[in-house]
């Protein structure tokens, strides 16, 4: 990573490690061949992926029949959802899922209201958590499917899946988990969750972009999503991106060896922040649960001030942090994740989310604190709101 | 995403700060939409002898505040209300689409604090109407008749 | 690639340049970041990516504006026919493409013709290629699209897309062309095609493999295929693929620098090859167009013998080609490609495709030519078709 | 995708070639799905003393055609009777799924060796029949209730 940035954005996006690069390195040169060809370059390959498929299979508590490739969280969202609601049409059109889903699942929805689906969004309480009992209330015969993430992107809440997905089974409905978030960072174990789709991405847990998966459990009938050749047992084509499947792999199973001190350490630095933040900054909030979160996530609204311009001071001083989702920037309305647990729009709008990872120390800690102290008081002088009620 | 002007503007804003007993103030925007713009001018002898901001918002929105004091200190009131949201972005080196709605602001935030003065020294018509605290009103649905922005050129 | 095979596959994919992998190592480790976040990290990785997106444009002759990443060309050909025929089904549900596509093409429209869409499917002469007069006669006034594939991935046919392509407007239709085998090999340029909608994919041009792009033409509406955050301006959502991007660039443009001297050398390899089977073996016919074709690709059949057991047997001499689509092989039917061109079935079997690339050489078509006559004449002995049509 | 045993086979097939003169001969499967094979025996005293194939066809052919002939050497007509795909499939380390048509078709040519055997000697009952050269008969739609094929375990 840059010399000198302080990275709080994993949850955004991580670097390649350098030991899952150098797995990758040799399925780019020498071993290039086309995984689908009987020849030795292509069925050497064949096996790489079928080894790696393997491997995150393991990490998931699945079987390798189980888990099939894509390109992205984004795709297999995709995927699982409309090629669920599309394969049991005739079954239901009504779906569930939660107002703070990321929007890979939320427009998804939204297309699938358009086309003919009926779509219930469950609310979340002031921690982030969907309830239960909310969630049995909503189940109806013609309900086919239930997507509910398993740890949310921007406030870090982790849902009651394996409760979730008991009802979900109960009500005779598929259930789906976006577990992007939670894969690499807490332990994810398909068959204890009783989920019947799931998704992952590798650049989440520092493998490769662009390469994704979608645990299918066996006997669920998907819809395809990307037609064509045979590949992924001719449920979802294009020629096999080898060296991104040896990476993800790679990486899933050097997270999963490392889950335990891996959280620990960033719990640790998240409660030193927190912790700094709240003794040094009035008027914050934490946002998601106090607990039940990604040992990684830490979301703070500081008030009468705005989100962007804090990140933008904040990269003045090399500190590389979010506000909401990075993959909802460029919006002008706040996230609907914070909306969705109650905060008022302009306490929304004044949100940071730092999310520590491998490469943070508790030195960082101790200049973010320094920075946000600085920024924060700076940005309070510059504002109508903050004067407004000093009065 | 931002020109290295309105990085200047927004790391090193000009004329931060209120003006006491200011002859026209005016504020536009609403937290809701996360901008809100406060304008303080001095004026006298229907010239613009200083004006003070107060910002709530994003990069943009401190780099218009900020470039829209610049512009109508020193001007008369005539030529400070000529000023529109277009001369704030060029004065800038424009601004990403997402966020010309806070020159827009800016433009509408120069008007409210002239009209406070008009009000104040009884020279308003009445029908004058200042921002109503509503983005929507200056923002989003309007903009691209206002300002022939084309969603297809984004980015 | 491996030390010692002859490598006659590069229609089925390349190897990853060693300058275009060094373009993208940075991507994976220091300059990781999010393309969508605001800090340096980020906004870095979007001027890469724009960068990026221009240089493909400039290759193509298309606007950056019009150049759309997707993970693959498979994806680019879904998203490309299901988006447009959506798009436009108020219009009309009537859709042309050819018997020759890949399956990329066929198996969308298989979809589509299953989801209330009607599909014609234009045949092909002797050579493979797609008269003008064919696609005049099947134009209707409610056809919406018309998707045919700019050059042949079994026979290498090139097809007249301009002319086509100027049908298909004439008569109120989007044309769109699968140019994934002539992108990198051939000169393509968008407007000079007078296409609405072009398919490339990165690891057909010594680019990465889980790249593709789609161009669409200024003013095309599709809809949307992967939904989600608001990546390529809201139209495919998914963490921009950073490293697979650059890559794709660097080999594009590398590739329309060389497009001359590389599709001479790749000429004069073919038709060596060419020369050498006709003159040493009996009973082998060329297919495809003998001079309208990508100057890598040689198709050839071998009466009496069956494609599979000549690929092992090359294989086994450390010499890689392919047998129809390697996209396709698992299948039992002969290539659809091969049918459709009128060869009959049990020469259809007997097919090999060599398709020569960056590394061959003028020793390699020795070697192979050598081994073929072994093989063919191995397996020919084998045959009871041999035997009896010597009777 | 194949195992050493069928590429052995394969590469050093056993048996390829014809027998003068033939006790029994039996052609099964055609051009058009990419497999025929044919099979030569001699027979004497009920034991089949010698076999040879020709094969046109994928490895997967040419290895069990091979493996086939080697099974049923030094066989009795009963013997070789009950030699099914399974056996033959077997001996070979297993074929992938796609190829288990390749035994059946085996299994299928040493049939129609034997009733042309029985036929040149007047053995045959009227019903029995032999593959009737379609692949379509003993091939991909029979398969997954005759050998208990799982579709989703493919690969
Ligand atoms: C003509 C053609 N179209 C589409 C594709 C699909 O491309 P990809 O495998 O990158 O999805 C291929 C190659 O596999 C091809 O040759
Ligand atoms: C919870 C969640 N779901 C889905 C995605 C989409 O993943 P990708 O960007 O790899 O498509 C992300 C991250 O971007 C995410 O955080």
């Amino acid at each position: 990573m840059g010399e000198k940035t302080i990275y709080l954005d994993h949850a955004a996006t991580t670097w390649t490690k350098p030991e899952v690069l150098e797995a990758m390195i040799p399925y780019f040169t020498e071993s290039f061949g086309n995984a689908s060809s009987i020849y030795r370059l292509g069925r050497d390959n064949r096996k790489a992926v079928d080894a790696a498929r393997a491997d995150i299979a393991r990490s998931l508590g699945a079987d390798p029949g189980e888990i099939f490739f894509t390109a992205s969280g984004s795709e297999a969202d995709n995927w699982a959802i409309k090629g669920a609601a599309q394969a049991r049409a005739s079954k239901g059109r009504h779906l569930i899922t939660s107002a703070i889903e990321h929007p890979a699942v939320l427009n998804v929805c939204e297309y699938l209201a358009k086309s003919g689906f009926e779509v219930t969004y469950l609310p979340v309480d002031a921690d982030g958590l969907v309830s239960p009992d909310v969630l049995k209330a909503a189940m109806r015969p013609d309900t086919t499917l239930v997507s509910i993430m398993m740890a949310n992107n921007e406030i870090g809440t982790i849902q009651p899946i394996s409760e979730l997905a008991a009802i979900a089974k109960a009500g005779g409905a598929l259930f789906h988990t976006d577990a992007v978030q939670a894969a690499g960072n807490i332990r994810v174990d398909v068959r204890e969750l009783g989920v019947d789709l799931l998704t992952i991405s590798g650049h989440k847990f520092y493998g490769p972009k662009g390469i994704g998966a979608l645990y299918v459990k066996k006997g669920v009938k998907l819809e395809t999503l990307i037609h064509g050749g045979h590949q992924e047992r001719g449920k979802r084509a294009g020629t096999e991106n080898v060296p991104g499947i040896i990476g993800m792999a790679k990486a899933l199973t050097l997270a999963t060896e490392n889950l335990e001190s891996h959280g620990e350490k960033l719990l640790a630095l998240r409660q030193k922040a927190l912790a700094g933040i709240t003794s040094r900054i009035s008027h914050v909030k934490l946002n998601g649960h106090p607990t039940t979160r990604l040992p990684g996530n830490l979301n703070m609204s500081f008030q009468y001030i705005e989100g962007e311009s804090l990140l933008l001071m904040l990269d003045m001083k090399n500190i590389a942090a979010s506000s909401g989702s990075a993959c909802t920037s460029g919006s002008l309305d706040p996230s609907h994740v914070l909306l969705a647990i109650g905060l008022p729009h302009e306490i929304a709008h004044g949100s940071l989310r730092m999310s520590f990872g491998d490469a943070n120390t508790e030195a960082d800690v101790d200049v973010l604190l320094d920075c946000l102290v600085e920024i924060v008081g700076k940005l309070r002088h510059m504002s109508p709101l903050y004067e407004s009620s000093m009065n | 995403m931002y020109s290295e002007k309105v990085m200047d503007h927004f790391t090193n804003p000009r004329n931060v700060g209120d003006i006491e007993a200011a002859d026209g103030v005016g504020q536009v925007g609403n937290a809701k939409c996360g901008d809100i713009m406060k304008i303080y001018l001095k004026i006298e002898n229907g010239i613009i002898l200083d004006a003070k901001f107060k910002t709530f918002g994003c990069g943009a929105a401190v780099a218009t505040s900020s470039m829209a004091t610049e512009l109508i200190i020193g001007k008369t009131i005539e030529e400070a209300q000529k000023i529109t949201n277009k001369a704030v972005m060029e004065a800038l080196d424009g601004l990403p689409t997402a966020k010309v709605h806070c020159s827009v602001l800016a433009e509408e935030a120069i008007a409210a604090a002239l009209l406070d003065y008009r009000k104040k020294n009884g020279l308003a018509t009445e029908e004058e109407e200042g921002c109503n605290g509503c983005c929507g009103s200056c923002g989003s649905h309007d903009l691209h008749m206002h300002h022939g922005l084309d969603e297809e050129n984004e980015e």
